[in-house]
């Protein structure tokens, strides 16, 4: 306390306000609660009515350091950063006393440093202070209130589609070949002449008498595609033996895998379609007959 | 005006903005002797409520009775401008997709030949969303027995797909041309010239009978989902 | 007034009233470019929201500007009739409103600079108290090493304290003036003005990197809000 800053004046107020045992409690109670040593240093400005505006750093500094001294004087457990506050405070009040001319260049002189705390102390009161303001400020559903019943703005959403003519035409191709190549799985099993049908065929043709034609000349109409031709071929031989056994037409052949001739032994009357249902039932008796 | 309401203006005014706050604040309508209790005795609310609605009765808020209550709501000639619409785009699903592409080339089409093409079922919902697009139209009714709707596209349909007419549509050769078919193809397979003329075919009849028109005239519109689905179309 | 004012005066009326009635319908406070969209081009809706506010003025419900747009509040005088239509609020610890206080004053800020004013380190739980309350929001990281967070104030936090916009905060002016919102030392050289503009500003970044939006998005779609919405839209 020796050191005595500029500002005598309210050095002598401090001395005067000397904390009574009640002042020292009072803020040895608090100080759990300080949120640091800014806000300690805040809250000695206030409790000795140092006015921030014409804050003397020195001052305060002096009123910071006694306090701590005073808690270490009641073996008070203080916590680090309060007691590093208070040894840069004591580096800054010795620095402050130095004539200009001695500070070292580089190091920010004195007045600097206490520029720099009186900022940063007005600048956390003011924050305090806004922070208070902003809560007197009417408040939204306190002071003042909205539509209770607000009808809202009915929003309709309008889906608006998008698709290109080639996923169309994709789409429609894809399906169409899916969906046919289930039908063609079914047509084929169609596709097989049975032996009836070729043995109808043939009869139909063989209504017209016929003298030793070729057989493959006679179905060639119906050879369409490879896999028709097989069957074709093969059902009408099958056909060709029966109605050659039933006694319907004669057979041919001068080699193997030479052409097969065929020629009408009965060129009757009998419709087409009789006939050749008339000789499969036939058949079917003169197989019950073997 | 007597004397009284005079000298009462200033705190008859003070009573209306009171009244006018707590109506619009209220989360539920205020019924009269709620209001009243908010109110020193002999403040003729109803009075105060007959004149606040008198003030808002030109403007574009009305305070109206309702819900066993008053309360403010915007006015109902303004409602068309207080609906918004918000465009979303979407991409059509893969069945709708397939669904779109047998209504363009097979039309006019009954949902039974739809699914015949398929092969498969379609939902009710692939319709509804193809209708949505604006791009399928309901023609009208097969001649057949159940008389069930025939789809076909639309004009908006053509625009969107970029085509002057529908018979722009790609032909089988064209098709395989693009690659889109296979080669290998069974006999027997066609694909149908198109045809979206507006004009019911033979085989087709209006959707609508005119019994049936004059029935629904008589229900009422609103209640109509197919007449509904056309207000739409005209938004 | 012109003659042509004169003739339109009955469309100036209708769209005064179409104006009130998207105010009063709309949950949120709406801005003038928001409400432009509902008006034909060359409407001048500010110039019919400053007559709105003149008509509204000696009434029991004001219009006011707030939180980036305008919607009817009640009279602020009117309070006391008003009480029972508070809220219950939750009430900020004392370290909370400084560090809110300190966010509207220094807007975009980061954490180690609310510390800074403070002189002590804030808990993590003051900052999430302050989110959750929607007053506050991470606006996006400063460019400095570890690429800190910055926080600022939301439109919420405006509507909430009855402000048309972040530089109607109390004694503003006052606390430039003094320099004391300058974060720099010594005082007095530029003085930032606290901002609560969505622009980022140039020592500012977005939250996320594109590369971390990269890495998001291959986590997993449907754990990405963003993301979910545009697959949304091609449904």
């Amino acid at each position: 306390m020796t050191n005595k800053p500029t500002s005598t004046a309210s050095d002598e107020e401090w001395e005067a306000d000397m904390p009574t045992t009640q002042d020292e409690e009072v803020l040895l109670v608090d100080l759990d609660g300080f949120e640091g040593p800014l806000d300690l240093l805040l809250a000695l400005c206030r409790a000795k009515k140092i006015d921030l505006a014409k804050l003397s750093i020195a001052e305060l500094a002096t009123q910071y350091i006694h306090y701590i001294e005073n808690l270490k004087k009641h073996r008070f457990e203080i916590a680090a950063d309060y007691l590093v506050m208070a040894a840069w405070l004591v580096f800054l009040k010795s620095k402050l006393l130095l004539p200009k001319a001695e500070e070292a260049g580089d190091e920010p002189s004195g007045s600097l440093l206490a520029a720099q705390l009186a900022f940063r102390l007005k600048r956390l009161d003011a924050m305090r202070q806004k922070g208070k303001e902003l809560m007197a400020l009417p408040q939204l559903d306190q002071e003042f209130f909205t539509n209770g019943m607000p009808q809202g703005i009915s929003v309709v959403v309008q889906p608006t589609y998008k698709a290109e003519l080639y996923e169309l035409l994709k789409a429609y191709a894809g399906q169409r070949e899916r969906q046919n190549q289930q039908y063609g799985y079914k047509v084929k099993k169609r596709e097989v002449w049975s032996i009836k049908k070729a043995r109808d065929r043939l009869s139909a043709m063989l209504g017209i008498s016929i003298e030793w034609a070729p057989i493959n000349d006679l179905i060639a109409l119906f050879l369409q595609g490879e896999d028709m031709q097989k069957t074709t071929v093969a059902s009408t031989f099958g056909a060709t033996l029966e109605m050659a056994r039933d006694g319907l037409i004669e057979l041919r052949q001068s080699g193997h895998f030479t052409p097969l001739y065929v020629k009408t032994l009965d060129a009757g009357n009998d419709q087409p379609k009789e006939r050749g249902q008339k000789p499969a039932n036939d058949r079917m008796e003169g197989r019950g007959d073997d | 005006m007597t004397d009284a309401a005079k000298t009462g203006h200033e705190s008859e005014n003070d009573a209306l903005r009171v009244l006018e706050a707590l109506l619009f604040a209220s989360p539920q309508p205020l019924g009269i002797k709620e209001l009243a209790l908010e109110f020193e005795e002999g403040v003729d609310v109803a009075q105060l409520i007959e004149q606040l609605q008198q003030i808002y009765q030109p403007r574009g808020v009305h305070l109206v009775e309702t819900g066993g209550g008053f309360a403010f709501r915007t006015a109902v000639d303004l409602a068309p401008m207080l609906t918004k619409y918000k465009k979303v785009q979407k991409k059509l699903s893969k069945v709708a997709l397939e669904t779109l592409a047998i209504i363009a080339y097979h039309q006019p089409v009954t949902r039974a030949e739809i699914e015949d093409v398929r092969g498969v079922q379609i939902s009710k919902g692939t319709l509804d969303v193809l209708l949505e697009t604006g791009w399928v139209k309901m023609r009208g009714r097969r001649r057949a027995p159940g008389r069930p709707i025939t789809y076909g596209t639309t004009e908006l349909f053509l625009s969107q797909f970029g085509m002057a007419r529908i018979s722009d549509l790609p032909g089988l050769g064209e098709l395989k041309g693009a690659g889109l078919l296979d080669g290998a193809l069974p006999p027997g397979f066609e694909v149908p010239v198109p045809s979206d003329d507006d004009a019911l075919r033979a085989d087709e009849e209006p959707l609508f009978s005119e019994e049936e028109l004059a029935a629904e005239a008589e229900l009422g519109a609103e209640e109509d989902p197919l007449r509904y689905k056309s207000d739409e179309d005209e938004i």
